[in-house]
């Protein structure tokens, strides 16, 4: 199968998107003919579709979201694009309270077919605004859909059914995978939500992990298996639906459990993974549940420094055999 | 403007629908069979009805907090809207959104949010949609001069102004944001003078003339509608009660208040429509107990409609 | 003891720290001498400090925490008042990114003594936009201490802490906990932070419960005691720092938690705190973990359906009889 | 405005420094010794310096991403500066906040915040507290035209308005925040006429002419510092390099640039102080030589200086 990037294969589920169904449009700063996109997601398609399609904005988060919501309950499908995660903080209104609860408040008169992509993830030392993983504060969020892929063709997949759903549809990409190449089908194919995915069968120990962790766990599992310790990774692909019963039936099976997540560990995605374990499979549990993420710090600027709060395969390593034993 | 009868009445009913609706539900409201809050439209009525008499019934608007006016101005039923307001099943929302949070998609009305200010740039993404769809929609968008210090007013007029949509930015300016003068919070005197900052045009009207407001509001409504722009325009105006149920509004000089009182929009229209000889006393009467009539006949639909079952709180929501 | 309210025990705490220290001062939509705080709080403060003290905003939540932010780093103590816990949303981006962030940022040459406080909670019919519990949102941010006190007792002795504090504080209040009575001494005291309060002792399952749900909890346990079934009742009271060691202690001695708090389930407080317990108290566990929350959707008005999302004594107590057997 | 001597050497002096720190930063960066990425101040010198000139030690600056010029001419000491870039130990933020996040609090640079905006509201407070303490500081805020459009700008702007804000609010308007033109993201020319909206002064200068913005300043600075409150300044200025460090600036037409770059700050100021025979040639070069050798020797120490350790992540945070 032939090999493109995740960039490419974004770029890929909107244009197939925007050529599939008029009604979809994007806005975001900058993501148009100058800039096209402060990743390069968007290159191309200002040049295809038009200004009026691929729509720059002033540099106002919460009015981007705002907009596309109005947009959304009158018979469009916008896709909006905030630059950085973090600055979602400043659309965050727009996105918890409205977005989210348009349909529900109005009694199900509506829909808000939105999807609002933004890049998490630290490693390229742009510090403490540029660099967070936000995913627990929207999985808080009843009325949100979340999907975050870890490979190109995941990114394509879900950004194809996300498009398609008729909810709001947050959608976290990682700014580490955008050049990550991986194989994706030219014939069109799309995800469904809620299904994970085991990105490596293995035996004695269930590693759930998200974005660019799969990659950190995948290696760690590897180097593990060197040590004759058989990992299973399994990537939930999206977060809202979460695939519970994936997650659950692995550790019925391996009877541990490592969740590994790039965001601060306190009231993370881990939390809620792990919560669900101790509910729902405790009894299966071999050994106490484990959480690699990040200490609770905002993300430092200098390499070392940085490169000390983002887990890595050394720290799925030791949380592994912390309770593989 | 020279309006037609026809047009004129009409107008003058929906102001009479509003102000009896509020009454009622004011007085539902003493009789603890509205549960929650209530912020009433009454004095307003000026406002809602001379905008929405330029608009047609698939043009949008958006609402606030204080949206029973809005919602009657643009064509949505009594009963339905009472009903949300009592939680009722037969509720526009299905008594998911109560007063705060009425909205009637089937003529056009898309919502009252209930967080100041946060209407505006869903307003202005529904006049993009427009845009887009290449229809000679517009929009008008609702709110208070309170919400015109929020960040959202500022970025989504903005947003409406740079991409030429066709939205109507219709300030109450009722001069308090609920214990809060407006002189407390901006120090120029016309919420109007900030279209400056967004290069539309920004007119203040008297809010409790509705035909001042209905020409103000043909200028700007058919502005949008030539695909000319946004305009803001502002209406001073005043709420009768206090901001919400419990609000004595003892934060406002009697003074003012009866001044206020004193141009009240609804009686200073039948005073013209009189005085023009559109109307005659026997005539007001008549309209009067019509709209007395049907504002009863949309309680009673609300009280003996019944509550929404516990387990629906579950629908209507996704993931 | 004598007994005030809860809403008199805060305004007891302000008023002393503004007395104490005259850095210390309020801010926040409609706080001063016209309204007096949406809860009335602040009644009669404007009074006594003056207007420039106690100082109405414009309805702009954004700057009101910005401007706190400012005048923390320059000497003063701010406490900002956020009319709705909803509302912290229009927020967000000065409380996580700034006020939780410039200490760290700027390598511990600032402070950021600011307290937030905001009231959560439904029960008022008062809908989607003035009813949420967010406190999973803060607990997710490091930099912010989080406060939530229960009683008037607590309600006094944490704010004054906070204030005292030269950290950022989150203060959350609950609106059905402003009319509560309850004892509180004429002298000066504080409470400490990260000291989790025994509401209830009991031997067969530890419930930890925070504002509102402390309160149903109790009334649980009492029924439940009728029945023989001993329940412990913890109080963390504030969440950051989080007492976990409190909680991991009481479970060593029942085997069994329940976890009650008023935000929805999934990613709420209640499965950080989950989480903690399967981390470091798996092996003493004789029963799965138990979440009671709201169910995730947004919180709806009509009286009936606000009922039924809100947790109660009854599931409380259905959650207890599931665990114990 | 009849300047010292003094104070124009030393005001060419700092924008000097500011243009050779930022050619150093860039240099050092294609050495592959600049962490991240960079926004560089060259092309806006006029504007820091202009401003700060009328500053003392203890009033208060907040800055942007695009902050290295701010921090120079607040009086912050360049070694320190470029060893926060370098992530390093010894830099203001111990290498925890690099080039986006510099602050210096013991010359009152209350620290850059890389959200755009955000620093408004901030600078606002500032001003708050110099009011509550009764001091006569003043407050300068640096922003771009980009960040304008922001509702921290609408409301941090408002409240310094209504409440007599000792606060200097400065646009630097240099025509595009990344690759979106001004006239993309607002319909009027002039980001001052905003200063309508909040019944305050608004004023446009040539942002490259450090002697028309100090004039801009000293008055706006006066204003703040006799409690008469804030004032907006635009400067309409350039940056002589893309946004960022891989930002090869296609989307600025070639003659835009060119234009603009006949027009720099730092050219126009030294002929005009030949000009006014100020400075003569030999004086020229002695400066630049006394500057160049400043700025490697602050990279020097930038250069030797440890990085952090890991550990120290865990630091300076609380909870
Ligand atoms: C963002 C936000 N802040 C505060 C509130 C609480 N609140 C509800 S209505 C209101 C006053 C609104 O004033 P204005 O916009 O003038 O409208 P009016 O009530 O006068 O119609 C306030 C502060 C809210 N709902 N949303
Ligand atoms: C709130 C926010 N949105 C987007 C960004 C990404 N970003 C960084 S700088 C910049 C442009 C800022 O333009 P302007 O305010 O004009 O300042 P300039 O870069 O021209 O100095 C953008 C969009 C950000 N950092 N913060
Ligand atoms: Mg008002
Ligand atoms: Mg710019």
């Amino acid at each position: 199968m032939r090999q493109i990037t995740y960039r490419d294969a974004l770029r890929e589920a909107l244009r197939e998107e925007m050529l599939r169904d008029k009604t979809v449009f994007v806005l975001g700063e900058d993501v148009g003919r100058y800039w096209q996109g402060a990743f390069k997601v968007t290159k191309g398609l200002a040049e295809e579709f038009g200004d009026e399609r691929v729509r720059d904005t002033p540099i106002s988060e919460s009015a981007i979201v705002g907009v596309a919501a109005g947009a959304a309950i009158t018979g469009m499908k916008p896709i909006a694009e905030i630059m950085f995660g973090d600055l979602s903080a400043l659309a965050m209104d727009q996105i918890a309270n409205q977005v989210a609860k348009l349909r529900y408040m109005f009694g199900g008169q509506t829909r808000v077919p939105v999807v609002i992509r933004m890049p998490f993830g630290a490693g390229v030392n742009i510090a403490a605004h540029h660099s967070q993983s936000l995913e627990a504060w929207f999985m808080h969020v009843p009325g949100l859909k979340i999907a975050l892929p870890s490979t190109p063709y995941d990114a394509k997949g879900l950004l194809k059914t996300a498009i398609r759903d008729g909810d709001p549809v947050m959608f976290f990409e990682h700014k580490l995978l955008y050049p990550l190449e991986g194989p994706v089908p030219e014939e069109e194919y799309t995800i469904p939500f809620g299904v994970a995915d085991v990105k490596r069968e293995g035996e004695d120990v269930t590693v759930v992990a998200t974005l660019y962790m799969v990659h950190k766990a995948l290696a760690a599992a590897k180097m593990l298996s060197k040590e004759g310790i058989d990992v299973e990774v399994i990537d939930p692909r999206t977060l809202a639906p979460l695939d519970k019963q994936s997650i659950v039936n692995s550790v019925k099976n391996t009877g541990r459990i490592v969740i590994v997540t790039e965001d601060c560990k306190t009231a993370g995605v881990s939390a809620e993974i792990a919560a669900i374990v101790a509910e729902e499979s405790l009894d299966y549990l071999d050994a106490p549940i484990k959480r690699v993420a990040e200490p609770d710090t905002p993300i430092p600027f200098s390499p070392p420094l940085e490169q000390f709060v983002i887990p890595n395969e050394k720290s799925i390593i030791k949380a592994v055999k912390e309770i593989v034993y | 403007m020279n309006l037609e009868k026809e047009k004129l009445l009409e107008m003058y009913r929906k102001m009479l629908e509003i102000r009896h609706f509020e009454e009622k539900a004011f007085e539902l409201y003493g009789q603890n069979l509205v549960p929650g809050t209530l912020h009433l439209y009454a004095g307003q009525e000026a406002v809602a009805v001379g905008v929405c008499a330029n608009l047609r019934k698939d043009d949008y608007i958006t609402s606030t907090h204080r949206g029973h006016g809005h919602c009657i101005a643009k064509g949505a039923q009594l009963d339905r809207i009472m009903a949300e307001i009592l939680g009722k099943k037969t509720g526009y929302c299905k008594g998911k959104g109560g007063s705060m949070h009425i909205a009637d998609f089937s003529v056009g009305m898309l919502g009252a949010t209930a967080v100041v200010g946060a209407g505006i740039p869903i307003a202005s993404g529904a006049g993009l949609s427009i845009k887009l769809r290449g229809t000679d929609q517009v929009v008008a968008c609702f709110f208070g001069e309170g919400a015109s210090n929020q960040g959202t007013f500022h970025e989504g007029i903005n947003m409406a102004a740079i991409w030429t949509l066709p939205v109507v930015f219709v300030c109450e300016n009722n001069l308090y944001a609920m214990g809060t003068r407006q002189t407390n919070v901006m120090l120029i005197e016309n919420v109007a003078e900030r279209a400056v900052a967004y290069g539309i045009p920004g007119v203040t009207v008297d809010g409790n003339d509705v035909l001042a407001v209905y020409e103000a509001a043909h200028e700007a409504v058919k502005r949008a509608r030539e695909s000319r722009g946004p305009t803001l325009i502002e209406c001073k105006t005043y709420r009768h009660k206090g901001h919400s149920r419990f609000d004595p509004a003892t934060y406002r000089p009697k003074e003012e208040v009866e001044e206020w009182l004193k141009k009240d929009s609804v009686q200073r229209f039948k005073a013209k429509l009189l005085e023009m000889k559109i109307l005659t006393e026997t005539e007001v009467d008549k309209i009067e107990q019509d709209v007395i009539a049907a504002v009863e006949k949309a309680a009673k639909f609300a009280i003996d409609s019944p509550c929404p079952a516990p387990e629906e709180a579950l629908e209507d929501v996704c993931a």
